[in-house]
């Protein structure tokens, strides 16, 4: 790990970290970067692993997203995660893409990302001047564009344990079924008391604004209630009013405002019915 | 005699007439007499035309007889995919 | 920028090359080892035609860089005959006519192979999201599901 | 050769069977050769460098730098492709669009090209390349390049079928007209009217192999083309043609085609490779990218149609017309025409007219696409026709049995129609158990019909009898989807041999003479009809051989099950001889036996076909899921039925894609947006149900099986019957194609709106 960070801060041209490549090989491709250095991290220990820490979980930099579907536990507390996870590419893209690659990549329409927001994940960040851990929505800052520093690598993301009665789940919208980039996206996780009554409650959308929105108001709609019809309706017209989508060749505003408010409706449902069944 | 009817953009090369009464036994013989009496004809005949004779759609092959009375369409070469 | 030695296996055979460090595993494939199976369709990991398993996983090779093969495991189309017998999908993608132009069946051939080895009794539905990472624009797709279910009912016999 | 009806009563021995393509197994070990399969010793690797400006003045070119790159071994501009097309502008358009000479008309279009040693190099030679553009005004959609104030594209275009001609230029290249009757009082008749306008996007034909070739030039005029294409005879002919070589020394060999569907019909970049490699001295590689495939070469008109139709109360169609305008990209084409050709084809009307109009634009050069232009006009129609069967309150399908077209019929682009499919396939339709299923909520059914000419042409085959009495098929149109399998189990049939013997090839230019290409689904009409010729020919020699053998009369020897048979009581003695018999004693009877045919494949016979399909709506957010297709189409005979489904599924699926989401999406810049299989969605695995397919046989009268082409007309209903379901499910008409998810919902928020 220090000597992929020395590399990095070292390098005097363009330089690009290697994990599933499965973005930077499309760049290159499209002779959008021509990295004078490709620093490959996956050698490095412990970088393909997620391990189950005393605090929660710990999903390394390398690892594939078809793997957060091989882990039962992970699977168990964070499905919203691992099924936002397993939405990006196909099956062949999914054994090569990572989390953090899609996270760093910041694209407003990542898939993973609304959902590890929701999911309040953290990113764990190596550099010249140490370790820092900070949250994931703190990392893309626009479009293409991340908060991280030269020479300063993501090495894993770290979620919680979960609370009893807990649970999260993503949906996109997508035209087809299946190979498609999130025209837009929602991402809930909520925390039931025994009566059911929600007591915690994030909402993450994807895709309406240049960096994936944590709707604060979505959720101070949901805590308190129990999932009912008029809590869902305030819940999508929330969302709906977030929104602060562009028109381009995905989708249009009005599109966008209208089904971001549909897909977190549909999500919350999930989470609730979810959450209640443990 | 054959009853010729000139398709699409054919009628603009024969003034405009789109039904024409010619005497002719095969295709050559019809394209030579259009081509004669119509110049502007010609550079479609190179362009290659389709001869419906009595509904058949059929080629610019000069040796296709063309019965007494047949109906004959003239129509532009077809694209395909 | 220097070339990259690796060493790697392919096929179960061990293979050593030179490559670009740019340069990915699928035109090393096909440009400098004369394994031309694997199809460039897109080049971007968006129509499957290139796929191959590495170490197990179903990947598309346009999206891996040669030098990230070294010390692992290749698998492409021109290793699933044993001799002159073919794999069952092979067989079943034949009998079903499940290819028109043919230039999608390697990368169908491999994600399929990967797919039933995952999940050797499949579904309809899982069939075809299993295979939604290789794009067809011959067939429909129908008789490719019709051959994948009918290999898997062979391959569970066997 | 006309159709036999023994052949009805004949038991087919190979004919209708279903036996494993001769290819096949090449293509599932990977051991097959498609375009970027072939390399040549001492390749240099091509590339071209593409107007990133949809519509530009270029003042100068300088190649200097690149010139002046390590391992730039060539460079060529339109300077190095000089005029030679001779007036001809149809070539001309073709030269235009491989390499731009003057003006860039499109972004992607083609305006220098290198070869160097290796990809590296190439690109960043590319880079090198200066070019001085002058930006000029541009249109992308159709509608906006007919107003009066459009940038126009070409100074010299003058409006063609007008009269009297514009004495303004402008971007309308030609007008057509087709129908017969008295439309004003036609639809004076009418009890109902139905009118409508609707527009589609362009889409691409979107083939999974790229364009390539590999090209070796020689300085003494002879040149090799290796290149994946629908027609390497064809191919041939331009190339010469563009490059001013002779036609019997340059030798193209096809490889195997990885979907061409009408986009590989006519050459784009194999001239620049050929004159790259001129250049250079060397051989030349050149491989499209995916973003260069979407942004240059073949994608299918945009359209704006117009549709009006008038009915009786008892569901007689009294009088229809539609006006259709069609983009064609840069230069004329006959698209629009096609579409007022085929509109109304499937109707018996004794009032129609249609008006077509070529309209150009600053977008790629249009190439034919499955059926090209009739599943647009197709789309409009047939809308139409649903929407004026509910005003009437009749079933949609009785509609249109009762107005449909039959034996006698004057078709509506003109001939008399004999003997045809469209009665019964829409009778099979409505007896289909799909049309009485179930529909669940948000659910809808549509149906929709289709019609496509099907082609013949010139056609060349070559049958060899090996010593073994093996048999070699040599032919000339390409296959693109099983046809070597097709046209063996005729040479077999004809023959009286086992399919087994029989090897069939796609041979080279220098191999066979002239044919047409594989396109208006003519590859297994045009080519068995050619096979069988060959074959009786060769069953000619065969006879002869086995006359001399027995020294009896040729008249007596029949050719019966693959033998040769002496024919009256006289012989009752004589054994017969088989083929192999034959063959082996070639050396001694006269030498090598084969049979040859050339020959113009004339009366294809028209082709319909009718769609049922079902579709769920989600109306919070226009998401759409097929959820079951049916389609019910005449093939005349099925050769090989296996191969016939999977064109009927094949193009379904390509309507279907079509008909929900794929689209050539534009900037205001003119710049294509979506050049990549990610934001140009085809349909994937998962967004199709299984399709069914219902064959009818309803024999083509001048084929001696009855066989007709089945390739295209699977595309033309689709977006038709897709329309129709997706407007039943939502309960809004939808008039624009795609049906995309943000349009459909737009579409029930705007009714609900009111």
């Amino acid at each position: 790990m220090e000597e992929a960070v020395g590399l990095l801060t070292g390098s005097a041209g363009t330089a690009a970290i290697l994990a599933g490549g499965s973005d930077l090989l499309v760049r290159m491709k499209g002779g959008f970067t021509e990295p004078d250095l490709i620093v490959d991290i996956k050698s490095i220990d412990g970088i393909g692993e997620i391990r189950q820490t005393a605090e929660g979980f710990s999903i390394g930099a390398a690892v594939p997203c078809a793997m957060l579907g091989e882990n039962e536990a992970l699977k168990r507390a964070w499905p919203g995660v691992v099924e936002a996870a397993r939405l990006i590419g196909s099956k062949q893209v999914q054994g090569r893409c990572t989390i953090v690659g899609n996270l760093c990549n910041a694209s407003p329409a990542a898939d993973s990302v609304p959902a590890l927001v929701a999911a309040g994940a953290r990113a764990s960040i190596v550099g010249p001047a140490g370790r820092r851990t900070i949250a994931v929505e703190a990392v893309p800052t626009a479009p293409g564009k991340t908060s991280l520093a030269k020479g300063e690598i993501i090495d894993a993301i770290l979620l919680d344990e979960r609370p009893a009665r807990s649970a999260d789940a993503y949906l996109r919208f997508i035209p087809r079924t299946e190979m498609d980039i999130a025209v837009v996206s929602a991402g809930v996780s909520l925390t039931l008391d025994t009566a059911g009554t929600i007591t915690a409650a994030r909402v993450a959308l994807g895709a309406v604004a240049p960096t994936v929105l944590l709707v604060e108001e979505a959720a101070r709609i949901l805590v308190g209630s129990k999932a009912d019809e008029a809590t869902l309706q305030k819940l999508e017209e929330a969302c709906s009013a977030a929104s602060r989508p562009i028109d381009d060749k995905r989708g249009t505003v009005a599109f966008r405002k209208q089904v971001a408010g549909v897909m977190a409706r549909r999500a919350a449902t999930i989470a609730y019915t979810r959450a209640g069944d443990r | 005699m054959v009853q010729v009817t000139l398709w699409g953009s054919l009628a603009a090369t024969a003034g405009g007439k789109d039904k024409l009464e010619i005497e002719a036994k095969d295709i050559r013989e019809l394209f030579r007499k259009l081509a004669e009496q119509y110049p502007a004809f010609e550079p479609f005949i190179d362009r290659g035309i389709a001869v419906a004779i009595d509904g058949v759609i059929y080629r610019d092959t000069w040796s296709k007889e063309l019965p007494q009375d047949a109906e004959i369409f003239l129509l532009p070469r077809l694209a395909g995919g | 920028m220097a070339g990259v030695a690796v060493s790697t296996t392919i096929n179960g055979d061990n293979v050593e090359y030179l490559c670009q460090p740019d340069e990915t595993l699928l035109d090393v494939l096909r440009d400098r080892l004369g394994l031309t199976g694997a199809k460039e369709g897109c080049g971007t990991g968006d129509c499957g035609a290139c796929s191959i398993i590495l170490d197990d996983r179903l990947v598309c090779s346009c999206l891996v860089l040669g030098a990230e093969a070294q010390g692992r495991r290749v698998e492409t189309v021109e290793g699933m005959a044993h001799g002159d017998k073919l794999h069952p999908l092979q067989q079943k993608f034949l009998e079903h006519a499940a290819l028109q132009c043919g230039i999608c069946t390697p990368g169908f051939l491999i994600a399929a192979k990967d797919l039933l080895a995952r999940n050797p009794d499949p579904s309809e539905e899982e069939i075809r999201f299993g295979l939604a990472g290789n794009l067809c624009r011959c067939t429909g797709y129908d008789k490719i599901v019709r051959a994948v279910q009918d290999a898997a009912s062979v391959m569970k016999g066997a | 050769m006309g159709f036999d009806p023994r052949y009805l009563e004949r038991n087919f021995t190979s004919v209708g069977t279903r036996p494993v393509r001769p290819d096949g197994l090449d293509k599932v070990t990977g051991r097959a050769r498609y375009g970027a399969d072939f390399n040549m010793a001492g390749q240099l690797v091509g590339a071209i460098l593409r107007s990133p400006h949809a519509h530009a003045r270029i003042r100068n070119i300088d190649t200097s730098k690149a010139e002046k790159l390590a391992g730039v071994k060539a460079v060529v501009t339109s300077a190095d492709l000089p005029d030679l097309t001779d007036g001809n502008a149809e070539m001309y358009a073709i030269l235009d669009n491989c390499m731009a000479r003057g003006k860039a008309l499109y972004d992607g279009h083609a305006v220098a090209a290198v070869a160097a040693i290796d990809a590296r190099t190439a690109r960043k030679a590319l880079k090198l390349i200066e070019i001085d553009y002058e930006v000029l005004p541009h249109v992308t959609d159709v509608d906006e390049a007919m107003k009066p104030t459009a940038p126009v594209l070409h100074e010299t275009v003058f409006t063609e079928g007008v009269e009297p001609t514009p004495d303004k230029p402008s971007n309308v290249a030609k007008r057509t007209q087709y129908g017969h009757g008295d439309i004003e009082a036609g639809f004076g008749q009418a009890d109902f009217i139905v009118e409508r306008s609707f527009k589609t996007e362009q889409t691409h034909q979107g083939y999974i192999e790229p364009h390539a070739c590999v090209a070796n030039a020689n300085s003494d005029g002879t040149a090799d083309l290796w290149v994946c294409t629908q027609g390497h005879f064809v191919y041939r002919q331009h190339c010469a043609e563009l490059l001013g070589l002779e036609v019997s020394k340059l030798r193209v060999t096809s490889s195997e085609i990885g979907g061409g569907f009408g986009g590989k019909t006519h050459v784009w970049a194999e001239p620049v490779a050929l004159a790259l490699s001129r250049k250079a001295g060397r051989p030349v590689k050149l491989v499209m990218t995916r973003d260069e495939v979407f942004r240059a070469s073949g994608p299918t008109s945009a359209t704006s149609i117009d549709v009006k139709i008038g009915a009786r109360k008892d569901g007689t169609i009294t009088a229809a017309t539609a006006t259709l305008r069609y983009s064609c990209g840069p230069w004329y084409g006959m698209w629009a025409e096609l579409g007022a050709m085929t509109s109304f084809a499937c109707y018996n009307l004794e009032n129609v007219k249609t008006v077509g109009y070529e309209v150009l634009v600053n977008r790629p050069k249009v190439a034919a696409y499955r059926a090209p232009s009739a599943p647009m006009a197709a789309f409009a129609v047939e809308s139409v026709i649903d929407e004026l069967a509910k005003k009437l309150e009749m079933d949609a399908v009785e509609f249109r049995i009762r107005n449909a077209a039959r034996e006698g019929t004057r078709s509506s682009y003109g001939p008399v129609y004999g003997p045809i499919g469209i009665g019964p396939t829409l009778e099979a339709a409505k007896n289909h158990p799909h049309m009485k299923a179930p529909l669940g909520k948000n659910q809808g059914r549509g149906m929709a019909c289709g019609f496509w000419f099907n082609f013949g042409g010139q056609t060349c085959t070559d049958i060899n009898i090996g010593p073994d009495g093996s048999v070699s098929l040599a032919v000339g149109t390409m296959d693109v989807g099983g046809s070597r399998a097709s046209l063996s189990m005729v040479a077999a049939e004809e023959l009286g041999i086992p399919y087994e013997n029989v090897k069939a090839v796609v041979a080279d230019t220098s191999s066979l003479g002239y044919n047409d290409m594989t396109d208006g689904s003519r590859g297994t009409f045009s080519t068995s009809l050619a096979t069988i010729s060959a074959a009786r020919n060769a069953i000619q020699v065969l006879r002869e051989r086995a006359a001399q053998t027995w020294d009896i009369p040729v008249e007596d020897v029949a050719w019966e099950k693959g033998h040769a048979v002496a024919k009256g009581e006289k012989y009752g003695n004589l054994p017969s001889l088989s083929l192999k018999e034959i063959a082996a004693k070639a050396g001694n009877t006269g030498g090598p036996i084969a049979g040859h045919s050339e020959l113009v494949a004339d009366g294809a016979g028209v082709s319909f076909a009718t769609h049922i399909c079902d579709i769920e709506v989600d109306p919070q957010t226009g998401a759409t899921k097929v959820l079951r297709y049916t389609v019910v189409q005449d093939a005349g005979k099925a050769v090989h039925p296996t191969y016939v489904e999977g064109q009927y599924q094949g193009g379904a699926a390509q309507g279907i894609g079509w008909a929900l989401n794929e689209e050539y999406i534009y900037g205001t810049d003119g710049r294509l947006q979506n050049a990549g299989f990610l934001d140009y969605r085809i349909p994937v695995c998962s967004d199709l149900p299984m399709i069914d397919t219902q064959i009818l046989e309803i024999p083509n009268p001048n084929h001696p099986y009855g066989v007709r082409g089945v390739g295209e007309t699977s595309i033309v209903p689709p977006l038709a019957a897709i329309a129709n379901a997706v407007s039943n499910a939502a309960g809004v008409r939808m008039t624009h194609i795609p049906m995309s998810p943000p349009r459909i919902l737009a579409a029930i928020k705007g009714e609900q709106a009111g």
